[in-house]
């Protein structure tokens, strides 16, 4: 390769969200992607600035500071963190490939321990819902092809999944819909979001009224007679509008966010949307569809199924899978003190969990992955760098339907950074002959 | 009846699962049998010598065998798996899955305990002198077969689901409830004396939830049926008077929902629904 | 003191995905997430300035960060932060035996506080997670 | 070089007309042969029989599908784990087990075949990951392309040589070994929530009826010559008389034999053999199809046998799961796949009290003694649809056994017991017939030259129960034979001993077999233009996204075929 080479990758799967946009064209030159075509703002972000607050070599904490370490110095102490627990928890999983997830199950069945991912402080809750209703569900392309109705209940694609609403739903072009005119698009928030504003209807309901309105919703949906005049901050008259396009559309799906699964009820508000979407069926077609986040947060919940029986919070330790939200699950856990050791792959719950669950994280021997510096990374004690999925790494991803992605390696990653699969096996390897030993 | 107790030995702070301690399984072995029986503490095998001491004498049929035990046990789960006679007491506080699948004997617990008490019970009888968590009498995840007899009173505080997917039996709750007492319950009753936190008897298909203290609203899903003077709960008539609604709607179900009048002015919008009645 | 009540909720914002990628310690992640949105009326009350400093306290803890008046129209009495560092100081790890912690929808009170600083999220985690 | 030598057992090799006899099978290097050295690692089989390693032709084991089944039914592993050892992986079993679990219950079973019937072609990568994760059995997938958009569009147009060649393409891109028709037309109306009935109403906005999709498939899979012939779920499942559209479906192709293999395989045959008109008089439609399948050589089926017990239906009839959630008021699950198909998750629980249960039990064991060509009536139960697959060895008894048959008949609901043929059939399958039954026929229908028998060359897969048939008469010990079955002494594959006394005591990953057909290059080329034009109108993934590379395969096992030759 010339010193001046330039190159362009087509047909680039994104690794943001659970979109899964798989048609971005990458320019690079000199080893550097200097251009991102098709992508979103926030994937531009990722694509031209992954240089970003990276490090370069594994750091083992040596009277409390983190220090430069080699490699195989990193591999065994995280392989003896992990071989000593007693309860160890393996958390993340959401921003890396089914194939580092697979390692990582394996990992977990080997050390003893709990494998968990970004799923119970995401949409772990539609997973539980279902477990108890069922789901009614479609690729996106079913979407794209025949919705009439699509309602976004407490999503905000417009920030969160920005190319959704183009690529799947109103503003796509599908073998029976022309588009935007052909369908109607409601929105369910507590906020009048910039996705909102799009909406043909706005429904603006109280914080936390989402299992209320559901419930209500589900009335009108049979016909029956609502007794209270305001529910959840809506009038009667405005759900049973409500109702009566979900009953009169021809193909409608829910698209739900982080808004309904995390409000209070959690898994019941999806019990009760399932519920909604499963008796509407009787009359129309209705599907629904949790609008993912991270770009992989499904493969890891599928990955963990097929070798465990379930999707996350998955407690290995003595011997064989076993799965109970509440008890096995990883805020849980962390927030009632019982882990002795952590590996966090490819996710910064420092940031993103409840203080009193980060900081007890923090107390705890921690082994961390991750391409930049996080909080989470700054507090563990051995870290390793990685090479970013779908950039640096090849990869299968699952995006929020289910499609997979396999996602192709653009760059080289920094000198001596390894992917979070050739990390990972060093891991497994280095326990297997402790164990052995 | 012989007693045999355990002193819990050392702080635990991984989780134990202890399902070998039930009067079933302990009845007629020696102390020495006992205390080389097998646990998890974590990933580890280890034996219950390992974290207890035991006093007094176990060498007795089950039915006449009553388990104590005492320490701090908020780690130790599924005491009392399964068990079908005898009894077991608790000074301390207990973790997740006391008595699950019990189906006779009782549990007594001078102490708080954890999640899913009284978990697919069928019968027997659990006591908690303390608070309970999530789940009290409920099913797990994905399985509609809660508990089916026997009864769960709670002196204190409970969390949020209990006798979720209930199918009989009882669980009194003297003090608050967290959220959806009662969801998904086909038969049986959920009697909460404090405050509920919101949500009773959502998406029930039959059995009775009663709540004495205030509850914040009624779900829509619910239809109102009248003022009753008295409500029975087992043997025990309660006195009122109740406004008790018929529900859920949504499950086609014939739960009944009873609410004490006088802790709930913020529900008089059902009286209305009364003079209709008699017009 | 002016003081305002607020129900605090969390979510995604464009500014918090693209700061995100740009690294959690980038100016641009620090701008867009350690900030508070507000409806006018509340901003009234507290009578702090567009990206004035408030304190916002839950009964899980505190923290300080730029306030803004809500570009998606937000009803009076409901407040808006970004995930991030900042908005868990404050969120409740009750899962309610979900797994979920409680991070939408929690009581809150809204202070100025125009003399405090904005924490880093270096000096987040420098000073609030324990020493090893 | 490794060399294997069984010893004296009573081999049953059908498709080499061995019925028994006791001799010894040599293997080389994972391949059977005439003999082998003085040194070659010994396996005693006196006292036992020794037949092919089982092959299974119709078994939901892996997919998009049979994941979403295992993560809303936490309830189903719960009780039935198994735990990490040396050797083995940890997982769950019951109805839906995870990958690992799949291959060691069908290695201790003696298993060492087994086919994915319904991978929707979109999702297929998926598939092969957790083929790829399913140790101990070779294994393959058929994509679905009943309700396929360009299938459906090129026969509505005539144009079956690009159609032929889309097929091929599908084929290759998704590593799929046979074309898998499932309610053919009817899951894309069910994509409206619609349903069709029988073979001649028109697919909605396409303009084409399942009859003329199935005979065009027909023709394209004989073109091909691919290995096995079309694969076909009927439409009506969800219907009380539907025996009549499984005997239209046989006979909608039957002008287009033309003697030789069988151009249709009609699969679970259980669920679409119903007579009646409602679910009140609902009666076995077996005597009928078994008698049509007695008169025409060009059909062949397996049974979908029904076992009682709690289960998980999923099937690419969405339709069909729909209703049988109104019926049970069951959990739910629909996953429809865009420009291609459905697919749907109930769990149930057959049960003998039930009539309606009862007369499906009937069904399926009536096609297996009605039809009197052993080859073609093949043992399944359409995992887990109709039972686990653990559940194959009761199935056996049954078979061989009409006490074992009458035990159960007798605690039947009164009416379904009144109705059935059942009790009173004398036939009793011979292990000859169990052999064919289970490996023989099922590899000779699905085209697999190497799998099925122990004749030289077949590759080294052997299964050895604890069965003496000398002295056992299984008509009476179906007890015996059915422990027998459950764990096999000896579960040998290419060679290589990884069941002992029906436990797991080594690994070996499995190959995937696909198919990759040759079509003349013009027409090749002109399909792919108007794929390239349509791809993206049709499909929300880019086309150069959609193939999976042959290095995605653990280990591949590419079968070529070349059209019209």
């Amino acid at each position: 390769m010339t010193a001046l080479s330039e190159k362009i990758i087509s047909d680039v799967v994104c690794t943001i969200c659970g979109t899964g946009c798989d048609d971005l064209q990458i320019r690079i030159k000199d080893g550097k992607i200097i251009e991102a075509k098709n992508a979103c703002a926030v994937s531009i972000s990722k694509f031209l600035e992954q240089h970003a607050q990276r490090y370069s070599s594994p750091m083992i904490r040596r009277d409390g500071e983190l220090k430069c370490a080699s490699f195989d110095e990193a591999v065994c102490k995280a392989a003896t963190i992990l071989s000593e627990s007693r309860y160890p928890i393996l958390l993340g999983w959401s921003l890396t490939s089914a194939e580092a997830t697979c390692i990582g199950v394996e990992l977990a069945e080997l050390v003893g321990g709990v494998v968990d991912n970004n799923t119970g402080f995401c949409h772990g809750p539609g997973l539980i819902g279902a477990q108890d209703i069922g789901v009614s569900t479609c690729t996106l392309g079913e979407v794209r092809h025949r919705a009439d109705v699509v309602v976004y209940w407490g999503a905000n694609p417009i920030h969160a999944h920005p190319r959704h609403i183009a690529r799947y739903t109103v503003l796509s072009k599908g073998r029976f819909r022309e588009g935007r005119k052909e369908r109607k698009m409601i929105v369910v928030d507590v906020r009048k979001t910039d996705t909102a504003r799009m909406a043909d209807l706005f429904i603006q309901i109280e914080p936390n009224g989402d299992y209320e309105l559901l419930s209500a919703l589900r009335m009108a949906v049979k016909g029956e007679e609502l007794e209270q005049q305001v529910i959840a901050g809506v009038s009667s008259e405005r759900i049973e509008e409500l109702a009566d396009l979900l009953v009169r559309c021809e193909f409608g799906i829910i698209f739900y966010g982080v808004g309904l699964t995390m409000s209070r009820g959690k898994s019941r508000n999806l019990d009760a949307a399932l519920s909604l979407v499963r008796d509407l069926n009787r009359s129309t077609k209705f599907l629904i569809m949790p609008m993912r986040g991270h770009f992989n947060v499904c493969g890891a919940n599928e990955v963990t199924s097929w070798i465990t029986g379930y999707p996350y919070a998955v407690d290995l330790s003595r011997g064989y899978p076993f799965y109970n939200p509440g008890e096995t699950s990883a805020v849980d856990i962390l927030s009632r003190r019982e882990c002795d050791a952590a590996l966090v792959v490819s996710s910064d719950p420092v940031s993103h969990l409840p203080y009193s669950v980060a900081k007890y994280l923090s107390e705890i021997p921690l082994v961390t992955m991750d391409p930049h510096v996080t909080a989470t990374t700054m507090v563990s004690d051995v870290a390793f760098p990685t090479a970013i999925m779908g950039i640096e790494a090849s990869g299968s991803l699952y995006r929020m339907d289910g499609v997979v992605l396999e996602c192709k390696k653009l760059l080289d990653p920094p000198q001596s950074v390894k992917s979070d699969v050739d990390v990972l096996r060093a891991i497994l390897d280095r326990v297997k002959s402790l164990k052995g030993a | 009846m012989k007693e045999i107790t355990f002193r819990l030995k050392r702080p635990l702070k991984v989780p134990v699962d202890a399902s070998c301690i039930s009067p079933d399984i302990l009845g007629d072995k020696t102390n020495e049998e006992i205390l080389s029986f097998e646990l998890w503490e974590g990933n580890r095998k280890i034996h219950l010598s390992d974290i207890f001491t035991v006093e007094g004498d176990a060498h007795t049929s089950s039915d006449d065998l009553e388990i104590r035990l005492v320490g701090d046990m908020k780690k130790v789960r599924r005491i009392g798996r399964g068990m079908m006679t005898g009894s077991i007491e608790v000074k301390g506080d207990v973790g997740m899955h006391l008595g699950e699948e019990m189906a006779s004997g009782r549990i007594i617990v001078n102490g708080n305990a954890g999640s899913w008490v009284g978990s697919r019970m069928k019968g027997g009888s659990i006591e908690i002198h303390g608070n309970a968590g999530d789940f009290v009498g409920s099913a797990y995840r994905g399985s509609r077969n809660g508990m089916k007899g026997g009864s769960i009173v709670i002196e204190g505080n409970a969390g949020a689901e209990i006798g979720c997917w209930m199918r009989g039996g009882l669980v009194r709750v003297k003090g608050k409830t967290g959220t959806f007492p009662g969801v998904h319950m086909s038969n049986g009753t959920v009697l909460v004396e404090g405050d509920c936190e919101g949500r009773a008897g959502a998406q029930m298909t039959g059995g009775k939830v009663v709540v004495l203290g205030s509850l914040p609203s009624i779900l829509p899903s619910f239809v109102f049926e009248e003022i009753r003077d008295k409500v029975k709960v087992t043997e025990e008539k309660l006195s009122g008077p109740f406004y008790t609604f018929l529900g859920d709607v949504n499950e086609n179900g014939s739960g009944r929902l009873s609410v004490k009048v006088s802790s709930n002015p913020q529900l008089k919008w059902c009286e209305s629904y009364v003079e209709t009645l008699e017009d | 003191m002016t003081l305002v009540k607020v129900r605090l909720v969390s979510g995604r914002s464009i500014g918090q995905g693209k700061g995100k990628e740009l690294g959690k310690f980038s100016q641009q992640y620090f701008q867009s997430v350690a900030i508070c949105e507000l409806s006018s009326d509340d901003m009234n009350i507290l009578a702090v300035p567009e990206g004035g400093n408030v304190r916002v306290k839950t009964d899980f803890g505190d923290v300080v960060v730029k306030a803004y008046t809500s570009k998606q129209s937000l009803p009076k009495g409901i407040a808006f932060m970004p995930y991030g560092p900042w908005a868990n100081r404050l969120t409740d790890p009750e899962t309610h035996g979900s797994g979920m912690p409680s991070l939408k929808g929690i009581e809150a009170e809204v202070s100025p506080a125009l003399k405090e600083e904005v924490p880093t999220l270096e000096t987040l985690v420098k000073n609030l997670y324990s020493e090893k | 070089m490794s060399e294997l030598l069984v010893r004296n057992g009573y081999v049953y090799d059908p498709l080499n007309r061995i019925n028994g006899e006791k001799m010894d099978i040599a293997i080389r290097n994972g391949i059977v042969v005439d003999d082998v050295g003085s040194s070659a690692k010994l396996v005693d089989a006196s006292g036992m029989i020794v037949m092919p390693g089982g092959v299974d032709i119709h078994s939901h084991i892996a997919g998009s599908k049979v994941n979403l089944a295992r993560m809303i039914r936490p309830e189903d592993h719960e009780r039935d784990v198994e735990s990490r050892t040396s050797i083995t992986r940890a997982g769950v079993g019951r109805s839906i087990p995870s990958t690992f679990t799949t291959g060691y219950r069908y290695a201790r079973m003696g298993y060492t075949t087994v086919f994915e019937p319904a991978t929707p072609p979109m999702k297929t990568r998926h598939t092969h990951e957790e083929l790829n994760d399913t140790p101990m059995i070779d294994k393959g997938c058929f994509p679905l392309l009943g309700n396929n958009w360009f299938v459906m569009d090129y026969l509505r147009e005539g144009k079956l040589e690009e159609c032929a060649a889309y097929v091929a393409w599908m084929l290759k891109a998704t590593k799929g070994y046979a074309i898998k028709l499932v309610n053919p037309g009817g899951v894309e109306a069910w994509g409206w929530g619609k349903y069709l009935t029988g073979l001649d109403d028109p697919v909605p906005r396409f303009d084409i009826t399942p009859r003329e999709i199935v005979r065009g498939l027909c023709k394209i899979n004989t073109y091909l010559n691919l290995p096995h012939p079309i694969h076909v779920h009927t439409n009506d499942l969800a219907r009380a008389g539907n025996y009549e559209t499984t005997i239209k479906t046989m006979d909608c192709v039957r002008d287009l034999y033309h003697g030789g293999k069988p151009i249709i395989h009609i699969t679970h045959v259980q669920f679409t053999g119903r007579s009646g008109t409602d679910w009140i008089n609902v009666a076995s439609g077996a005597p009928e199809i078994a008698d049509y399948v007695n008169k025409h050589e060009h059909v062949d089926i397996d049974i979908g046998q029904i076992i009682f017990t709690d289960t998980t239906t999923m099937t690419a009839d969405g339709s069909f799961q729909f209703l049988l959630h109104l019926i049970s008021g069951n959990k739910w699950a629909n996953t429809d796949v865009e420009a291609e198909t459905g697919g749907g998750i109930v769990p149930f629980h057959y049960k003998k009290s039930n009539y309606v249960n009862c007369i499906q039990w009937g069904i399926g064991l009536e096609l297996a003694l009605m039809i009197k060509d052993p080859w073609r009536v093949q043992m399944t139960t359409d995992h887990p649809n109709a039972g686990p697959f653990t559940e194959y060895p009761r199935i056996i008894a049954w078979l061989m056994s009409r006490e074992a048959r009458g035990r159960v008949a007798r605690k039947l609901n009164k009416s379904a017991h009144r109705r059935l043929d059942v009790p009173g059939l004398d036939r009793e399958y011979s292990f000859y017939e169990i052999a064919i039954a289970t490996r023989a026929a099922t590899a000779k229908t699905l085209g697999l030259k190497q799998k099925g028998h122990l004749g030289l060359g077949a590759d080294g897969d052997i299964s050895i129960y604890a069965i003496d048939p000398t002295t056992i008469n299984p008509s009476r010990q179906y007890k015996l034979v059915r422990r027998a079955f459950r764990k096999a002494v000896y579960t040998i594959k290419e060679g290589k001993i990884l069941v002992k006394n029906g436990e797991v005591v080594d690994t070996v990953p499995g190959k995937t077999f696909w198919v990759d057909p040759k079509v003349p290059q013009d027409t090749y080329e002109k399909m792919l233009s108007n794929l390239e034009r349509k791809f993206e109108d049709y499909y929300t993934m880019q086309m150069s996204n959609y193939p999976i590379g042959e290095e995605y395969l653990l280990a591949s096992k590419k079968i070529e075929t070349v059209a019209g030759s």
